[in-house]
């Protein structure tokens, strides 16, 4: 190191001392103990002002002991324990990451939470008095604030939380809604390109003169993508019936077997050919995931079907299944929120109708209100999700560029607690 | 049929026989590539590297054997690397078909190591419920599991010594085959225990763990059996991870070279036939 | 009756879902003992309806043994391996292993289930090379697009790919730190959006699909 | 080296060779390990579930609290909520039982949509959009505003904005109350092409995953044709191809000509 870099190294470690020795120590300005807020209970919380001496060279220390009857002189320092001891450049509010809304004190004061766990001791118990002394300490010199009493004690509500409650309650009533409105009138929906392809799968089929094949996924009823999958079997099930084109739907749960049955009966009796219809179309083969999977590979081999749909959750089998409907020439239509499974079908299908799209394509089929109406009001969710987004960043670019203090709006925008 | 099609139309037999291939051989012969360390496998690493001595590590094997091969290499890293950092271990898993694996890595890796169960490191076993699981946990454990996997009463171990809930772990880190695994331990147990957590996961689920990790709801993220191997590099003691890389790195290219065929062969017929409808009326 | 068998339920689903909803912003002692006691519970629940999807598989298996319909034999050695497990399991009180040494339900476990399960899997591998070979094409520029991040992807995540392209390492931590986080970010926010309008319409007595079983 | 380690060998690596004539074709060995490993793993949930619900999770607090301390050292009683909750889901298998179960169902559900609102409130789209509204600009440290452009940096401006764009880009694809037309369509159309490029990235990721397990499975097979294991692969393979010949010679007898 040359001469010239070491005195300057010296100087810059000898400025911030120079000048807070210029500086009087001062005991703690402003200081405040509570109980915390927003919390379980067993803790207090401790702020006071930031003061022109702080600096690496000055340390806060926060003691804490059980407070006597109340007299009203200062309770003596004797059985009060040291429970913090840090640079007086540390500790402050900004650090606790709490929203503008349940924040007393400014952000550039310091903090300190008193409470159970690492090098705190005991911490506090709720419902006992503590008073708590908070100093400033400067090599051999320190400086006191008068002592301070509070109790701590459990609270009822989380005011940090107050943005996250209010966008279920706000979007709770949009979806409700919603709803409503559809069960009143149309409600727009856009055309899904997938449903073209569907017709058309079916379309070829009929000129072949070959059967097409229909799986429901593996979710039970209980699942958005299998009321979906058996919505969009209707669909398929009608054009079918009106050209009379052989249809096979595997299942892997009997419920949803039955439930199809149904379906597919009703959509024959709509296209006018109740008699065509099949009692043993829908048909049960086992609940094993990958007995399940060979008997459809086996299907597919053996029937050839012009059009394989795959339609519902799916799982690891995804590719066993689609890489043979591929292998055998069949146009495949799929439809799935399974997101590790869309790269597969994306792949080796002909048509995908990825995640929402497919519960898209079944409210626009059904035409159901509850079904729209969510749809309606997620999209509106979507709506100012994004507009929150372009806000958000705007202001921050902002804020970067003017210094000005955008918390008041990002906070809403935050999971803080 | 031309050659491309005829190319295209092979019985895929032929392709299993060739990944079979593939995978043996560097098996047998392995070639030893060198192994770069990501950012996201690191800062786990870094993260234990950093804990003092006697802090509580949690590790959640939350996968069954279907993904042994992948997530198991990367328990026995992590668990050879805590022990060696003397971290107070707790086991646990949420998946039922798991409990075996996981009982048995953490006994092996301990054993290596000379720890001793209920004193260094505790196996809890498995517990219905997923979610409910780690809210249960970060109430307090010893309700949750009111005995570990050898009917040993929790409330009572050396090892648990004032670590009454999820409050006191330090650092959780979850290895997960599907979405009763990482996500679940930040919804249910991060996001209001205040633990740290890191995740370790199979290739299939990773990429979606990307926007957790970036937004630092999870402080690392070990993908797959590429990330195991980096464990392995990184703390020095190489094993089935490292092995199984190089048979990576000749299935990978080949099927890079199967993807690049396949477009040259659909090409050329795209190309002929389209050119074929184009010659014909000038050829009439 | 039937206040019993269809407002009873829609009543329960509606206490318990508001209270545990509100029961997160209420950090008061009081509320958290009520969520550790009622995630105990739901423990023990869990193991249930365990139970329950293991016995329709029961059912279906005797059902197909004693009609003797094609493949009876197959159900059998599922039945065979079902209770064989069961009954060693319980002799050795479901401990795989004791003082260190692997007990018989360990055996099984280790060299029959973990095998099988495996295999299973693995046989995907296979697939997905064929399926890369014979349907992975630039059928339309987003099927490029997705070919060539696959195989940038694939590259970069194994020694020899980084070796060959150096670049390729990099440009896959790209992809997946920004492009696909992207992607995923946008996908969780929507499908949060539909499990939080699902999980309203369950409390709210609109959604009523999970209650199936049994006619009215 | 144990009999049983031996035995083991052979069974496992017997399962595994059958489990992979499937590549081959299905046939009966697959079939029999297929429904061996259904009912196997059944077989493992049934005996877990009856020692960590019934003993651990039930008989344990409940009547024998002498072996815990603490809270468990008197009996819990409250215990027998759960359980009779649990007894209400098994009664849907009786036909004039099974309105009962919905009572179950009822408190499962609604505990878990509770459960479930705020949380995924907070974590996925809370903290998500938290993420992703990032300043498109930075403070140099010379109090200057610049912008950062690398790539490698996740958290560069350049990325930011790429993040913004495929976030936006693909809510927007997902919307369904408008036509994808007008500057609509480019928008959706980014959203289509950053959709792309993530499969891309899951399908090359799988590869790994895949390929993982098939290396699992061969490290097994490679250990168990060690002279130790008695060569155990190299028999079984020899019997699992006998027998598929066999399966096929057999058929072709059975079966009529075409």
């Amino acid at each position: 190191m040359t001469a010239t870099g070491r005195t300057m190294l010296a100087f810059a470690l000898l400025a911030p001392l120079a000048a807070q020795a210029g500086e009087r120590l001062a005991p703690p300005q402003e200081l405040q103990v509570f109980d915390t807020p927003n919390d379980g209970g067993n803790s207090l919380t401790v702020t006071w002002a930031p003061a022109p001496h702080d600096g690496p060279g000055t340390r806060y220390l926060v003691m804490v002991g059980e407070a006597g009857p109340p007299t009203g002189t200062s309770p003596s320092l004797a059985g009060m324990t040291v429970i913090a001891d840090f640079p007086s450049d540390s500790h402050y509010v900004r650090d606790a990451r709490t929203p503008w809304w349940s924040r007393s004190v400014p952000k550039t004061h310091h903090q300190y939470e008193i409470k159970r766990g690492r090098g705190n001791g005991n911490g506090v118990k709720d419902g006992t008095s503590y008073a708590v002394v908070v100093s400033a300490v400067r090599g051999h010199e320190s400086m006191m604030a008068p002592a301070l009493q509070s109790v701590p004690q459990p609270n009822w509500f989380n005011w940090n939380e107050l943005n996250n409650l209010a966008i279920v309650v706000l979007f709770g009533l949009v979806v409700f809604g919603s709803i409503q409105v559809a069960r009143k009138r149309e409600i727009f929906l856009r055309r899904i390109a997938g449903l073209d392809a569907v017709d058309e799968a079916i379309g070829r089929s009929t000129e072949l003169g070959k059967p097409i094949l229909y799986l429901t996924g593996a979710g039970d009823m209980s699942e958005p993508s299998t009321i979906a999958a058996a919505v969009i079997l209707g669909r398929v099930a009608k054009r079918v019936a009106a050209y009379e084109t052989e249809l096979m739907v595997p299942h892997r749960d009997p419920i949803v077997m039955a439930v199809c049955q149904e379906i597919t009966k009703q959509s024959y009796l709509e296209a006018g050919k109740p008699d065509a219809f099949k009692e043993d179309s829908n048909f049960f083969i086992t609940t094993d995931q990958f007995s399940y999977t060979a008997a459809v590979d086996g299907i597919m081999l053996r029937k050839k079907p012009a059009a394989n749909f795959f339609m519902g959750s799916y799982f690891a089998e995804s590719l066993l299944l689609t890489e043979t409907g591929a292998s055998t020439g069949a146009i495949q239509i799929a439809g799935t929120d399974s997101d590790h499974q869309l790269p597969f079908f994306v792949t080796t299908c002909d048509y995908t109708l990825i995640g929402e799209e497919l519960y898209a394509a079944s409210a626009y089929l059904s035409r159901e209100p509850v079904q729209l109406g969510t749809l309606r009001g997620q999209d509106i969710g979507k709506a100012v999700v994004l507009g929150m987004l372009g806000i958000g960043t705007a202001l921050a670019t902002l804020s970067v560029m003017t210094g000005l203090d955008v918390s008041i709006v990002l906070d809403l925008f935050k999971d803080l607690k | 049929m031309t050659f491309a099609e005829r190319m295209l139309r092979i019985d895929r037999r032929i392709i299993f026989l060739l990944i079979g291939a593939c995978t043996l051989i560097p098996l047998l012969f392995p070639m030893g590539l060198a192994i770069k360390t990501s950012p996201e496998v690191t800062s786990v690493y870094d993260y234990i590297e950093h804990m003092p001595e006697g802090s509580v590590f949690l590790l959640s094997l939350d996968f069954d054997p279907a993904s042994k091969p992948e997530l198991y290499p990367q328990a026995v890293a992590l668990l050879h690397h805590a022990f060696t950092r003397n971290l107070r271990v707790i086991g646990m898993t949420l998946w039922l078909p798991g409990t075996g694996m996981a009982n048995e890595v953490i006994t092996h890796v301990a054993q290596e190591r000379g720890k001793v169960n209920g004193k260094d490191y505790v196996f809890l076993g498995w517990s219905p419920g997923g979610g409910s699981v780690i809210i249960n946990m970060g109430q307090s454990i010893s309700t949750a599991f009111p005995t570990d996997y050898y009917n040993q009463p929790t409330a009572s171990l050396p090892v648990l010594e004032g670590v009454q809930s999820l409050r006191d772990v330090q650092y959780v880190v979850s290895l997960a085959a599907g979405t009763t695994g990482i996500e679940t331990w930040y919804v249910f147990g991060k996001d209001k225990y205040k633990f740290e957590l890191g995740g370790g996961c199979t290739g299939v689920i990773a990429p979606g763990l990307y926007p957790l990790l970036r937004s630092g709801q999870i402080n690392g993220l070990i993908g797959g059996l590429r990330g195991a191997a980096e464990y392995e590099v990184l703390i020095g003691r190489k094993g089935r991870a490292v092995a199984g890389m190089d048979a990576q790195s000749v299935t990978h290219l080949a099927i890079i070279v199967l993807v690049i065929l396949c477009n040259v062969f659909y090409l050329t017929i795209r190309r002929s036939t389209r050119g074929g409808g184009q010659a014909s009326p000038a050829g009439n | 009756m039937n206040f019993f068998r269809r407002r009873l339920p829609l009543l329960i689903t509606f206490v318990t879902g508001v209270l545990f909803a509100l029961q997160y912003y209420v950090p008061h002692p009081v509320s958290e003992s009520m969520l550790t006691s009622v995630t105990k519970w739901l423990q023990i629940i869990g193991g249930f309806a365990l139970v329950l999807g293991v016995t329709s598989l029961f059912h279906l298996h005797a059902v197909k043994i004693r009609r003797k319909e094609p493949g009876w034999g197959y159900s059998f050695v599922l039945y065979a391996g079902m209770i064989g497990t069961i009954a060693v399991g319980l002799w050795h009180n479901g401990k795989e292993t004791v003082d260190n040494v692997t007990t018989a339900f360990g055996w099984i476990y280790n060299f029959m289930m973990v095998p099988l399960q495996g295999t299973m899997f693995a046989i995907l591998a296979f697939f997905i090379a064929s399926a890369a070979y014979r349907s992975f094409r630039a059928r339309s520029p987003e099927a490029a697009v997705l070919l060539i991040a696959a195989i940038i992807v694939m590259m970069g995540r194994v020694p020899l790919g980084e070796h060959l392209i150096p670049l390729s390492g990099d440009l896959t931590q790209w992809i997946l730190n920004v492009l696909n986080a992207s992607v995923r970010r946008a996908i969780l926010i929507g499908v949060s959006l539909g499990a939080i309008a699902l999980s309203l319409k369950i409390i709210f007595g609109v959604e009523r699909a999970y209650l199936g079983g049994g006619k009215e | 080296m144990s009999f049983e380690l031996i035995l083991g060998a052979w069974v496992a690596a017997g399962l595994t060779l059958f489990i992979l004539t499937f590549l081959y074709q299905d046939n009966p060995l697959f079939k029999l390990a297929e429904h061996l490993y259904v009912g196997v793993s059944v077989g493992y949930a049934i005996v877990k579930t009856y020692d960590t619900v019934l003993v651990r999770l039930i008989y344990e607090p409940m009547l024998k609290p002498g072996i815990t301390q603490g809270e468990w050292a008197k009996g819990d009683w409250s215990l027998l909520i759960p359980l009779t909750i649990g007894a209400l889901m098994l009664a849907r298998y009786a036909p004039k039982t099974a309105w009962m179960s919905r009572i179950a169902f009822a408190f499962v559900v609604g505990v878990g949509s509770g459960l479930a609102i705020p949380r995924v409130v907070s974590s996925y789209i809370l903290k998500q959009i938290e993420d992703t509204v990032r300043p498109l600009l930075m403070l140099g440290a010379d109090g200057g505003v610049s912008f950062t452009a690398s790539l490698a940096d996740p958290a560069s401006n350049l990325n930011s904005i790429v993040l913004l764009i495929g976030v936006v880009s693909v809510l927007f694809y997902f919307f369904f109350s408008v036509e994808h037309t007008g500057p609509g369509r480019v928008v959706a159309r980014t959203g289509i092409v950053f959709l792309m490029i993530s499969f891309g990235a899951g399908f090359g990721y799988t590869v790994m995953a895949r390929m993982s397990l098939l290396i699992g499975r061969l490290t097994d097979l490679i250990e168990f044709s060690q002279p130790q294991y008695g060569g155990a692969t190299w028999w079984l393979l020899a019997l699992t191809i006998a027998t598929l010949i066999a399966f096929r010679l057999r058929r072709g007898e059975t079966e009529p000509p075409r």
